[in-house]
Formats: C-alpha cells, structure tokens, sequence
C-alpha cells in the first residue's frame, strides 16, 4: 500500500525541515540527524523527504534507504493515531484470533503492518498479551477487548472512528 | 619504501611492508580464498574466507586485514583453517538455492568454485532461508537474493568506481538483501546499467538477462577494444559457436574494470540478422546483390572514367573514426597513393 | 583565577547540600565521603557513581562543588598532555565497555600520532538487555562524562568530542543537552578553556536502534552517517578512525572514571581492587534478585558478595542458578563459581566475560536453554549482517536452540550447535559476533545435563519450556470448576465438587488453570 | 590528450568544460567522480546542469558559444592575483605580455555578462583552478564545436600554461576523444592536409619521404573537408565519393544539405556493417565486418595503441575494410599486398616518427601509449615532460565572438546538441540493442521547466522544432537543469533527427561545424498537426 505524502499539506514541516537540513548539511555526518528529525516531524519517512535530504544532502537515495532500513527505531510506514493489535498467541489462535484478524482487515482495506490512509488505523499483531483465559483477544492501544466476536469488530472500530 | 620478510606458508619473501597478508601471499603465488576482496576496492572483510593462523596469534586472522610484519610466520592451509573455512562455506550453502545443475553462473561462480575446492555439500535443514526477492527491473540484468552471499562488491562498486550509488544494503542481519530505493527496482532507480556490479558479482545474484544460453567452458574469451568510445576499455569478448554471448571488462588495463552500458552489454549488432552480407548496387533505384568482383570492375569503371574526364580532385573519401589504424592508413594511401588526391577527411569534428 | 572561581563556587555549595542531604537522611559521612545512606550502599564503594543521586545533575555547581572540574583545571594548568596519558597509563584504568583494554595505552596511541584533527568519542550506547550503568551516570552525573572526555581530548589533542547516546535514552539525551549548553556557558567546554589556549566541543550524536553500533567502528560509522556495520580493523581506530582521523572511544564509565584518577593520581587508583584490574566497577543487578540496583564495588569483589551480600540473594527464597555476566556477549556463572572474583581475568577464566556491567540473576525455575536462546535471539534481531558467520551462523544456532526448547532436537543437534558456536566466535569480524556464542558456550559447559534433559529425556528441569511440560490435575482438586470456566480451549472436564481433568491433547499449556486454581496451600494443578 | 587515463585520479583539480563527461566517456567520467571522492575540487562548465554538475564545487551553467569569455575572465582573475607560474611561464613561455593585454579586457564582470553566469562564481572557479599544485582540463565536443572551437582550444591552453599545467603529471589539457579510434584516424592521416603522425603533405621532405616509400608522385595541395566535400560536389568538382563506416546523413549538419549533396554526386560507395540512413543514397554497398571480426589496433584517447582481435568469422561475404581497400587498390592497379593487418603497423610505424616503436608484439598486453620512437622505448604517459614540443609554449591571445547564429524573434531559442549514455553515434550498432532502445530508444528535447509552462508545453508533448533549415517533430523532455533560452537535443534520432535544425557554419581553422549553437523556434504540435 502507498502512502501519498502530501508535500503541500506538510508544507510547514518540510520547511521548517528544510531549514534544518540547511544548518546542518555543513557538518560531516549529518545523514543521522537529518534521519532522525525527518522521522519526528513526519512520524515516518515518506520517500519524498527521503528525496530532499537526497538532494540536500547529496547523497544518494540507495543510500539514504540503506541507512535508514538498518536502523530499527526508522519507519516507512506512517503509524495510525489508532493502534490495533489482535493477540496470536495460542490461545488466541485457537480461538479464530485469524479469522478477526482478518475481519479488521476487511473493515479497514489495510493488511497487517498497514495503515489507513486517513492515518486513523494501523493494525499490527501481538504474540500473547497474557489473557488467555479471555481469547480472543484484542487491544486497542491501550485498551483490552477481550472474547471478541467477528460480528463486534465493526463496533469496536465505531468507537475509535 | 620499507620491506619485510615473512614467511607464508614455509615459503619465505620479502614485501614492501604496506602490504596485508593476502596481497604478499598473492606476490608469493599462493592462493588464498576469498570471496568480497577487490584489489581496487576498500577492505571489506566479510567473508571470512581468507582466513589464516599466524604465529603467535592465538585467533585466527584475516588475510586481507592484516598488514604483513618482520618475521611474521603464516599459515594458509592448516586443519584449523580449513575446517572453519568448510564452515563458512556450509553456512552460505545453507542460505543458497541449490541450483547449480540450472544456473547459468555455473562453472564461473567462486561459491561453486570453494564448494568444490573445500568439499562442502548442500544440506537439508529445516531453518529458514532468505525470502524470495528479484529485481528484473533492468532490461540487461537480474538481481536474485537468494543466490546473494552480501558480499558487497556490486554496491561498493557502483558507490566507489561507479560512483553512482543506485545499490546498497538493504534491511539488517539476515534479512539484508541488496536494493535500491524502496526496492522500487534498477529501473527506477539512478542506475546506469553499466552491468558493473553484475562484473564484479561471485556469483549467481547479478546476472546478465541473456539471449543465448551458454556455459562458462563453452566459451572461448577473445581480448579486445570496445568500438563505443575514445576511452578505449579492454574487454574479453565471450565467443560460443561463433557467436559473441557476452562481455566482461578487463581489470588490468585503462578501464580498470570497468565499463559502460554499451561496452558491456551491446553486443547482439555482430550477430544481428540486418547485417550487410554482400555487395549491393543500385540499379534503376533498386539494390541488386552483386558479388565482389563485379564490385571492383564497377569501381575500376568509374575511377578510370572520372581520371580522365575530371582528373584526381574529382575524388573524394571520408574514412572512419571507427575503423582501425591500419584500415584508415590504407584508405588515405588509396587517395593519396592510387587517386592521387588530398581529399580525403574523416569525422573527428563530429 | 580560574581555580579561584571554582573554589569558591565549591566551598559556598557543598556545605549547603550537605547539610540538606544529612537533614534529609539521605547520605552519610565516611570519612571526608559523602556517601548514600543504607544497608543496600553499605558495602559499595562509589567512585565512578560517586555523586549520582546526590548532586542535581541539571545544576553545573553541585558538581562543582564536589570537586567537579577541579581535575580538567589541573591537567590543564599543571599537567602537560603526555603527563595525562603517563598518568591514565600508569592508573592501569581499564575500558569499562567490556574489552578491558588499558585506556592510557590507547590514548598514548592517539597522543603519539600526527594528524591535524583528532577526535574523542563518548560510547554511551549501553544496549545490553538489563544493564543501565551508563544510562545512571548520564542522567544523574553527566558532566563527570563531559569533564573526562575533555581531559581525554587535551591528553590527545582532540578538540572534538562526541557523545553517541542510544536514543532509547531521552532522559540521558536531555540532562546531556543541559550540561553541555552550561558547561560551555561555564568556560568549561568551547573556545580557550581556563584561558589556557584549549579548545574543546562536544556534540550530541543519537543512535537509532541498532545495538552493533555499540561496537567501536560500527559507532564510527554510524556518527559518518552510514549504516552501522564494523570495519575490519586494517589500522588502530586511534590512528585511523572518525573520518580517517585518530580516535579514541571510551564508554561512559570510563570516561567518569577519569577525574577521580587526575585529581588524586595514579597510585590512589591502584590502591583500589586488583592488581592487574583496578578501581571499581558498576553493575546493574537485576533479574530474580531480591535488592536490584546499580552496585559499585572494587575490582575482585567476589560474586557471592554481590548477589548475597548487597543484592539479599534470590527472590522468594527461591534458589541460586546462575548469574549472567556480560549481555549477549557474556556467559552464565553457575553456583560452584559464586566465589569467583569479579574481575576482567577471572570471568575470562571461567567463559565469561566482565561486560559493561550487566548481571542478570537466575533461580531455578529458569531454563539455561531458553536463557541460551534468549540471548541468541537478540543476536540473531541485532547482528548487522555484513559477515557471514554472525548473520548466518547465529541464525542456524537460534534455530537448534529452538528444536531443543520444543523437545524436537537429537544428538546430532547438540553437536551441530557446538560445531557453530565455535566457527561463529573463530571468524566474526566484530567484537559482538565472536562473543555471541558465548551464552551458548558457557550453557553447555555448566549446563549440559539440562541440554541432555530437554534431548534426551525431552523434559524441562526448570519447568519453562512449554512444549515439555504437561498440567496435571491432583487428588488434592475441591472441585470448584473454576479451572475449567477459565480453560480457554475447553480442554478441563469435572463435575462440580469432583475431581478435575485435564485433555492433554486440548491443552494449549497457557498456564490459566494453574494461575487461578485457588487450593492451598499446594495448588491442585501441577506442572510435571 | 596531454596526459594519461590513469592520472585523472590524481589530480588535485578537474577542470570539465564542454563535456557531459559521464554519458560520452562514461569510465573516464567514473574515474573524475572517483577523484572528486578522494578530495579533487571539481570544476564544470557546461549550459546544462549534467550529473557532473552535482560533484563540482563550481558549475558554470554557461551560454552556449561563450567558453572564450569565460576562460579569458578566469585568466584575468588569476594573472590581476597574480597566480599565475610566474618562473614556468619564464621557463616555458613566449608571449605572456600580449595575453595579460588582452585578457585584462576580461574582468569578471564582463565575462558574466557575457556568459551568463555569476562572476563570484567564475572568480571562484580562477581560485580553484589556480591555486591547486596539478590541475587538469577536460574537454570535448561542447568546446570544438563552435565557430570559434579553435580559439577556445587556444584559450583553454592558454590556461593551462599560465598556471604550468602543461609538461605536468597529474594535469595537462585533455581533449576526451569521441569516437573509438577518432584519434587514430587522425593519427594515420585521414585528414585533408596531413600525412601520418601529422606530416604535413606541403612539407616537401615528409611528402618525398612518402613517396619513396610508396613509391608514386603524391600531391601536394591541401585536400577538401567534409563540409568542402559536400559544397564540391553541389560545384560538381568532386564526382566520386567513398564513404567508409560512416552515416553524414544523421551526424553531419544540415541534413537536408547532406542529402542533397549525396544524390548529387555522380557516384557513391558506401562501405558499412548495416544498411545505414545513408546507404540509402549510395550507387554501391560494400558491406565490412565490424571491430569483433577483424584484427587491429584503435589508438584511444590517451594516445594508447591497443589490439583489436578477430572473435568471430565474417558473416556472409563480408569483409574486413582493409582488405576490401587492398583489393580495391589491387584492382586500381597498386600492386602491394597485405596478408594480415601487422604487416600494415609495420609500414605505419616505418613511416611515422610516433608509432615507430610500435608493432603487434608490444603491444600485445597493455598497448603503448605514443610517442613510442624505438624497440626499448615503453611510450609517454603525458607529453611536453622536459619542454613544450614546439619549443617554448606560445600564448595566443584571442578575442571572445559571438557565434554565428544567434537566436532572433523567429528563432528565439539556442539549440545545442549532443550525446548520451544509451547510444553510440547514429545508432547503428546500439539502435539495434532492444535494452538500450528500452531505455531511451526515441528522440526528445530538453526545456527548461519555466519556458515550458510559458509556451504551454508540457512533459512527453510532441512539438515541432524549426530552424532556417528545417524542422522536425519531436517529444519535449521538461527539465530545470537548463536555462530557459537554451534547447539540448541528442543527435543520435533518426525519428525528429537533430541534425535538420543544425548549421553548417564552420570553425575556419579546424573547419568544425557550429554543432552546439543553432538558433530554433519550438512550438507545441497542435491537435490537428497529429495524424
């Protein structure tokens, strides 16, 4: 899945990015730092901003992904302001934990490790949270829904829309 | 400039003392394996491979990034080498599809080469091997992860001699794969595709998208000059049932190794089907075949008619920059010696 | 002057902390020591740790006033850069990052090579899963870091330093930002420190979640902005490192070690632990420990002091197993080895190593494999990928360690996984490849009957390992059936008020049954 | 060139102008980033910003025909700073006095105005070229190509002798050949006035030498140029005209002028290795084998003769060039007999005072760069080592002119024309790769992204392009890495064939065309233009 990155609706991000990446562009090494800022103002690395610090920066793209997918704390996927994990572990499993995982999927077009393009959900898996005696289980950031149903998953996601 | 002498297995020489242990073993004649060494590129040290004991050293130490020492004792074949070698190379097996009966590098890959050498078979195993990923984005060539051992010569090659840097690594430990921006592919990447990296490739992972299937020993390799510039790159024309198959760059010579997209990979115009094959004259707005006899009486014909009729400056050639010294001495000792003219120019300007 | 001004700030401050501090109950005086009170403080001796948790690390003064600064100010005004590297040589100061390398040696090597810019590096990318020493000291004491590498940089000539902290660790990156940006409003970093012609600056650099970049060259690498795979050690990172510049790499602890070493000499130093390791180093004791917390105790503490005397032994008097030493680069030292000195030579002896000070204890309800592939684990997640030993080796290791787990591996298995653990420690390029197999080593070295155990009779001694264990319901079940309202699976059949069972073939082994049996005081639900 | 191939890497600076070194030479363009990345300041000049541009420390996006002015204002900068290798130009030098008069009429303002670029940027540039120890010029067509190529060859060396760059290792002026053995061609006396090794033909003593040797009267007037050629045969004074491996119709200017001259002629041999665009005009194909077939030596750019050997068997009957040429002057009555093409090095070299220590044998595993003069030399790696080859290094002050065509109200924009990557000349070998056509495998023109939008053009819209020669339809590639006055086309196409557009106009001395500067008028094809 693609995320169009708005450069105009991030105008003054990428701004006050590039102004950034003007200050530092002189010091040796600055790919990191420059990194690492694109990744707090955009909460991800959209290839666009990959292809300013490109040219900023003169470094090639191939580059910049290569260092940028080393490092674990850099993401290309935005993360949704939601944050939906479904619980796999066995107990889980056993208990159709797929079947709502794949649920939330339909509900929401995005697959596991996705999110919407609204920036509302991201759907991701855990490997056992601990409440096996309530499978399936399902949390959303911090919330726990426990013996979730295939038919709640549109209700629960009423909640957070 | 300072040397040293070292010993390297039992055979003692005497080295400029800048030199690491692989470079005096190669002086020495000896042959130490390796897998991401390039003699023009930065020490890499990845592989592993070239290994040794030296005395004194209680762990065992890398040829290639060890500079040479007065007196240093080396050895490149011990058991204790050569097992952690059969390791290394059971490792990368392990993580190889094993495919050599259908692969084209087969019989010029070097981890079919050591396989062989070190004796090491492919195994069954229940562990995971690395995902499927292809790019065959690039009309010329192919990148196959799988067949990837990492060794890192087509990035550094395109990032340090290319210096293009459409390749790099991409993810970390076992799932690094070679790609490039967002695994978009070559093609959309700033890739040149001058098959540089697919040169320096030891083995399957980089392949030329070839037209015609040939083996490595099949082939007869017939040293050159690229025709597609003044440069002048050395290239080994790879010959199979009088047929040009393929093209690899020459190390030793003004290219370094190096060539450009033409030079490697247009090569398919010499045995291209739309090639002249006979003599053709125009006659009635029509070209006739005619054989080559009858050519040089046609020549013979007007060369005497225009002698006499308009004399020697009624003569004119335009020779070419892309034919060979000996062919354009001929052809202005043809003006000049047989038709007695001056005219003659060729496309220098152009 | 110079010293003036910190004397004064220093003879105006302290008394007034102090006296807040003993009001408090909070420190108490041994000797002219100001030192934490408390059992668990009783039988440390703080020196790298000195002032954490009693000064206010945002206020440049209250490290003054405990004698911050005083030593930069000596090795600048007394002392010539060859005197300071004499003066580290001669502390015999080891790297506290874990290799143990004598720091003064290595500052010689930088100090004796020309260059026109050198550089000094702060290693603060502690990543080792349970230690947090360095995290301490950068958050409660960073100018003790800040004022080291300054006196690194002058013995060397550097005048340029950086400090490479994970960015797991904001609160360190904050207290750092703090101290620089007063320290250099201080005089005490930037342009002509003291007015004595040395200029000295120091940059925040962040890590981003790769734990190789804890290695010296995968460090450098990383700060030039390239991914952080090692380099192949050609050349001395102290003659040719940062930007092909010479450079010096300590980590945290050492460069906090360094002023108490100037101020008050080598021999002072050496007085403190071993011979052949002096000073004191810092742990963080932690895992089934009944007082965790960062200890600092003089080189050749043996380890039953540690994990008895200050750290009260195992929690719920359950029983020693094995303290893990060192991270995933360390080993496991088991009980016959409790009174093994802690120090560099004595944990290499037994298959451990020092580390950078993690120690993780172990009860007998742990499973050495599943601890072995634990940390094999984070290896295999962490190894860079650039050798072919480390990325592949550890990987195949992981994966025997798992067959073990799940009772699925043979003989062969086990010998497979020896074979690997010496190839990958033979030929890794890093310092974190060759150590890797160390969990495993040491594991099978003390722990083979459990290995046997999980191969051959396919059980879990310790009881951890899902796959080998079963629940049982015993005589001793009342019948209440909450057991079987909780089994996820169904797997628990039994009338009200009868005896329970359980359907081996249901159960998933979640562990519901036996969490909420509520017969005492032996649960009814057993574990064999 | 001056120097070799293998010293770009070291120099301390490159001084690129005139050419899109990455995509014409593309190794030696690797070897110019290699030095950029071991620390070389790069310095470019060129009105497009090419992939170069991005490596440079300065990039002059200069007009097209301007390169005078621009080395003249440098000149100024470093002789008013007084730069310049005062003790080699006392050396080495004559006529010093006469090029500081006349560059002093250079400031850098002047010289900024007149090429459009920023004079702090052409100062900086002076500083950088001056002030580094071994400083190196690399030049091709974008150079030559002008009415006044000549002049600026004269003004880029001028240059490099203020600053003693010449007799110099690691620096010297470096023209990039173009074409595979263009230097060989040159060097074997394929030229209107010189004999091989540049002897001239109206120097009695090198004539007598030849026609000793040949044993035949030789003329002694100075041939026709291509460009004369084709004005001879429309005088119909030249009635026979024999084209070898070469395609005027797409690479000569002025097409149409081309073609009218070819079917003019009364009689046209064409050799070649394809039905080529101009074979189409000749009245007898021959056809050759190309370089994989035959044996023989190309000389490259840096002088350096190398082998060409025979890989595969000749396809049908044709034949290599020289033996055709041999049998042709067999049949026109000259007696003398090759077998192979060594024994025609062995005459060469007999001959030719620079390749008279070269045979096949020598240069079997690395060639030899020329001047080779006996059996023990080993050649020269860069010329002028001990002193200028004329004697002493002579400035030759010139003035900077306009070029011939300048753009107007009807031919508002300048068109400059050029190379890339993906083909080779006229596109009779690469055009029949199906990757390269993949890649680029049809005709555009470049436009700046504000002209563009100005004339309502956008990316991929076919256009007609015209000049007073003719026009031709195209596709537009928009671009920000030109100026918005200038238009850049690859004259590989025949489908919208550069060439049409292209001027005849020549430079007087080395009778180069005006390639790089022709004046155009461009306009998006309407709806109802398309068929």
């Amino acid at each position: 899945m693609e995320y169009k990155f708005d450069l105009d609706k991030n105008e003054i991000s990428v701004k006050e990015f590039k102004a950034f990446l003007s200050e530092i562009k002189k010091n040796n090494g600055a790919l990191m730092p420059a990194l690492q800022r694109a990744q707090e103002l955009f909460n991800y690395l959209p290839k666009e901003v990959l292809k300013i610090i490109s040219d900023e920066l003169n470094i090639p793209l191939a580059e910049i992904y290569g260092v940028a997918t080393f490092y674990s704390q850099f993401s290309f996927i935005p993360k949704g302001e939601n944050q939906i994990n479904v619980c796999l572990g066995t107990a889980c499993y056993v208990k159709g934990a797929q079947a709502i995982l794949e649920e939330f999927e339909k509900e929401l077009g995005i697959k596991q490790g996705e999110t919407t393009s609204d920036l509302k959900f991201s759907i991701g898996q855990a490997r056992c949270l601990g409440d096996c005696s309530k499978a399936p289980v399902v949390m959303i950031n911090s919330d726990i829904f426990p013996l979730v149903k295939k038919k709640d998953v549109k209700k629960i996601l009423d909640d957070y829309r | 400039m300072k040397t040293v002498k070292l010993t390297i297995d039992n055979k003692e020489i005497e080295v400029d003392s800048s030199l690491t242990v692989i470079q005096a073993a190669e002086l020495a004649g000896i042959d130490i394996p390796k897998l991401c060494y390039d003699e023009r590129l930065d020490i890499f040290g990845a592989c592993r491979m070239c290994i040794v004991e030296i005395e004194g050293n209680r762990k065992l130490q890398t040829a290639c990034s060890t500079k040479v020492r007065e007196g240093m004792v080396v050895h490149t074949k011990t058991d204790r080498v050569i097992e952690a070698r059969k390791d290394i190379l059971g490792l990368l097996l392990d993580n190889h599809p094993n495919d050599c009966l259908i692969c084209e590098k087969a019989g010029s890959c070097l981890l079919q080469d050591y396989a062989y050498e070190y004796g090491v078979k492919f195994r069954t195993h229940s562990g995971k091997t690395r995902d499927p990923y292809i790019d065959d984005t690039n009309p010329f060539y192919i990148y196959d992860a799988q067949k990837c051992i990492l060794c890192g010569l087509c990035v550094r090659v395109c990032s340090r001699l290319q210096v293009t840097g459409a390749i790099d690594f991409v993810n970390r430990g076992f799932d690094t794969i070679i790609g490039t921006p967002f695994n978009d592919g070559l093609i959309n990447s700033n890739c040149v595709s001058c098959g540089n990296c697919v040169s320096a490739c030891p083995t399957g992972a980089l392949m030329p998208k070839s037209k015609e299937k040939f083996r490595a020993w099949e082939v007869k390799k017939v040293k050159t000059t690229c025709a597609f510039c003044g440069v002048g790159c050395q290239i080994n024309l790879l010959v199979k049932d009088d047929k040009v198959v393929g093209v690899e760059p020459v190390k030793d010579a003004v290219n370094e190794g190096l060539l450009c997209v033409k030079g490697k990979f247009s090569f398919n115009f010499i045995n291209h089907p739309d090639r002249l094959n006979t003599p053709l004259l125009k006659e009635d707005g029509v070209f006739k075949e005619i054989s080559w006899d009858r050519a040089y009486e046609i020549i013979k014909e007007k060369v005497d008619k225009y002698m006499e009729e308009n004399g020697p400056d009624s003569f004119a050639g335009l020779s070419s920059a892309r034919c060979t010294n000996e062919e354009n001495y001929l052809f202005q000792k043809l003006f000049r010696a047989v038709l007695k003219t001056n005219n003659i120019d060729h496309c220098a300007r152009l | 002057m110079y010293r003036d001004r910190l004397v004064k700030i220093r003879d105006e401050k302290k008394p007034e902390i102090v006296e807040k501090l003993l009001r408090d109950d909070v420190v108490e005086l041994r000797g002219e020591r100001v030192v934490l009170k408390g059992d668990y403080y009783k039988n440390q001796l703080r020196i790298a740790l000195r002032n954490c948790d009693i000064i206010n690390p945002f206020d440049i003064e209250e490290y003054i006033a405990f004698d911050g600064y005083f030593s930069l100010y000596k090795a600048l005004s007394s002392l010539s850069q060859s005197e300071v590297v004499e003066t580290m040589k001669n502390s015999l100061l080891r790297g506290r990052g874990g290799a143990g390398f004598p720091t003064g040696k290595k500052w010689e090597e930088a100090f004796s090579f020309d260059a026109d810019q050198k550089y000094i590096i702060c290693n603060a990318d502690e990543g080792d899963p349970g230690a947090f020493m360095d995290r301490s000291i950068l958050e409660k004491d960073p100018h003790s870091v800040l004022e080291g590498m300054a006196i690194g940089g002058y013995a060397i000539g550097a005048n340029k330093g950086f400090i490479y902290v994970r960015a797991e660790y904001p609160q360190a990156v904050k207290t750092l930002k703090h101290a620089i940006a007063q320290a250099k409003e201080k005089g005490l970093l930037g342009e002509d420190i003291f007015g004595m012609g040395f200029n000295f600056d120091i940059e925040l650099r962040l890590g981003s979640g790769a734990f190789v970049c804890g290695e010296g060259t995968a460090l450098i690498e990383s700060i030039e902005g390239h991914r952080g795979m090692p380099r192949p050690k050609l050349q001395r990172t102290a003659h040719v490192g940062l930007w092909g510049k010479p450079t010096i790499i300590n980590n945290v602890e050492t460069f906090a070690n360094v002023p108490p070493i100037i101020l008050n000499g080598a021999d002072w130093f050496r007085s403190i632990g071993t011979e052949k390791s002096p000073g004191t180093k810092v742990f963080s004791l932690v895992g089934k420990i009944e007082n965790a917390g960062l200890v600092e105790v003089p080189m050749g503490t043996k380890l039953r002091d540690i994990v008895f005397d200050i750290g009260g032994g195992c929690q719920n008097n359950k029983e020693y197993k094995a303290v893990q030493t060192g991270g995933p680069s360390g080993g496991c030292i088991p009980k016959e080895y409790l009174d093994v000195a802690v120090d560099f030579e004595s944990l290499a002896s037994i298959g451990s190593i020092m580390g950078s000070g993690g120690m993780v204890v172990m009860d007998e309800s742990t499973c050495m494999i599943d601890i072995a592939k634990y940390f094999l684990e984070f290896s295999v997640d962490e190894s860079c990928g650039k050798c072919i030993p480390c990325r592949e080796g550890t990987r195949r290791m992981y994966e025997i360690l798992e067959l073990i787990t799940e009772g699925k591996a043979d003989m062969e298995d086990l010998e497979e996984l020896e074979r690997l653990a010496h190839v990958v420690s033979d030929t890794s390029l890093c310092g974190l490849g060759q150590t890797a197999p160390n969990p495993v080593i040491t594991t099978l070295k003390y722990y083979k009957d459990e290995y046997l155990a999980h191969i051959v009779d396919k059980k879990c001694p310790a009881k951890s390992c899902k796959a080998l264990i079963t629940y049982r319901i015993s005589d001793r079940c009342i019948g209440c059936t909450i057991c079987k309202k909780n089994c996820p699976v169904d797997a628990i059949q039994g009338e009200l008020k009868a005896k329970h069972s359980i359907d081996i073939e249901k159960c998933i082994k979640c562990g519901s049954c036996y969490e909420v049996c509520p017969v005492k005081p032996i649960k009814a639900v057993e574990i064999y | 060139m001056t120097n070799s191939i293998a010293e770009i890497k070291n120099n301390d600076t490159i001084f690129v102008i005139g050419s899109n070194t990455t995509e014409t030479h593309p190794v030696i363009g690797a070897f110019i980033k290699q030095a950029v990345k071991k620390g070389a300041k790069l310095i470019v000049a060129d009105p497009r910003e090419i992939e170069l541009s991005r490596f440079a420390d300065v990039h002059l996006q200069l007009k097209p025909g301007t390169n005078i002015a621009l080395i003249n204002g440098m000149m100024n900068v470093i002789i008013e700073n007084k730069l310049y290798d005062e003790e080699y130009i006392n050396k080495n030098c004559e006529n010093f006095e006469e090029l500081a008069r006349l560059v002093k009429n250079y400031p850098p303002e002047r010289s900024a105005e007149i090429c459009g670029v920023d004079k702090d940027l052409i100062i900086k540039a002076a500083l950088i070229y001056a002030n580094s120890p071994n400083a190196g010029i690399y030049y091709t067509m974008g150079v030559t190509q002008h009415s006044t190529g000549t002049h600026a060859v004269m003004s880029l060396s001028n240059l490099a002798l203020l600053c003693g760059n010449i007799g110099k290792e690691n620096a010297g002026i470096n023209p990039l050949r173009g074409q595979n053995n263009v230097q060989g061609a040159s060097d074997m006396g394929a030229t209107p006035a010189d004999l091989t090794g540049y002897q001239k033909i109206f120097h009695r003593e090198s004539l007598e030498k030849f026609e000793r040797a040949w044993s035949t009267k030789l003329s002694d007037r100075v041939g026709a140029t291509i460009t004369e050629m084709f004005k001879l045969i429309e005088e119909e004074k030249i009635k026979f005209l024999y084209i070898m491996g070469e395609n005027p119709v797409v690479s000569d200017p002025d097409t149409n002028h081309v073609i009218s001259a070819l079917k003019k002629v009364d009689f046209l041999i064409v050799q070649d290795i394809f039905f080529t665009e101009t074979c189409e005009y000749a009245d007898l194909v021959l056809p050759a084998v190309s370089f994989a077939q035959k044996d023989g030596t190309f000389t490259n750019t840096e002088r350096r003769v190398q082998r060409v050997r025979k890989a595969v068997k000749e396809n049908g009957l044709a034949k290599p060039d020289w033996q055709i040429i041999m049998e042709i002057m067999n049949t026109l009555g000259y007696e003398k007999k090759y077998t192979e093409p060594k024994e025609i090095m062995k005459e060469i070299s007999s001959l030719t005072p620079q390749y008279s220590g070269i045979n096949y044998e020598k240069i079997d595993a690395n060639g030899i760069q020329w001047p080779c003069k006996d059996k023990d030399d080993t050649g020269t790696k860069f010329l002028h080592k001990d002193k200028i080859s004329r004697g002493k290094g002579l400035f030759m002050p010139v003035e900077y002119v306009k070029s011939r065509e300048t753009p107007d109200d009807e031919y508002p924009f300048i068109l400059t024309t050029g190379r890339i990557l993906y083909h080779y000349h006229t596109r009779t070998m690469t055009g029949r790769e199906e990757g390269l056509n993949e890649i680029a495998g049809s005709s555009y023109i470049e436009i700046n992204d504000e002209t563009a939008n100005r004339l309502s053009i956008q990316n991929g819209d076919k256009v007609r392009v015209k000049s007073r020669r003719g026009e031709i339809i195209t596709r537009a590639k928009v671009v920000n890495t030109i100026d918005r006055d200038v238009l850049f086309m690859p004259f590989h196409f025949t489908d919208g064939q550069a060439n049409y557009l292209t001027n005849t106009f020549v430079d007087e001395i080395a009778k180069i065309p005006e390639l790089k500067v022709s004046a155009v008028s461009i306009e998006k094809l309407k709806e109802e233009d398309h068929v």
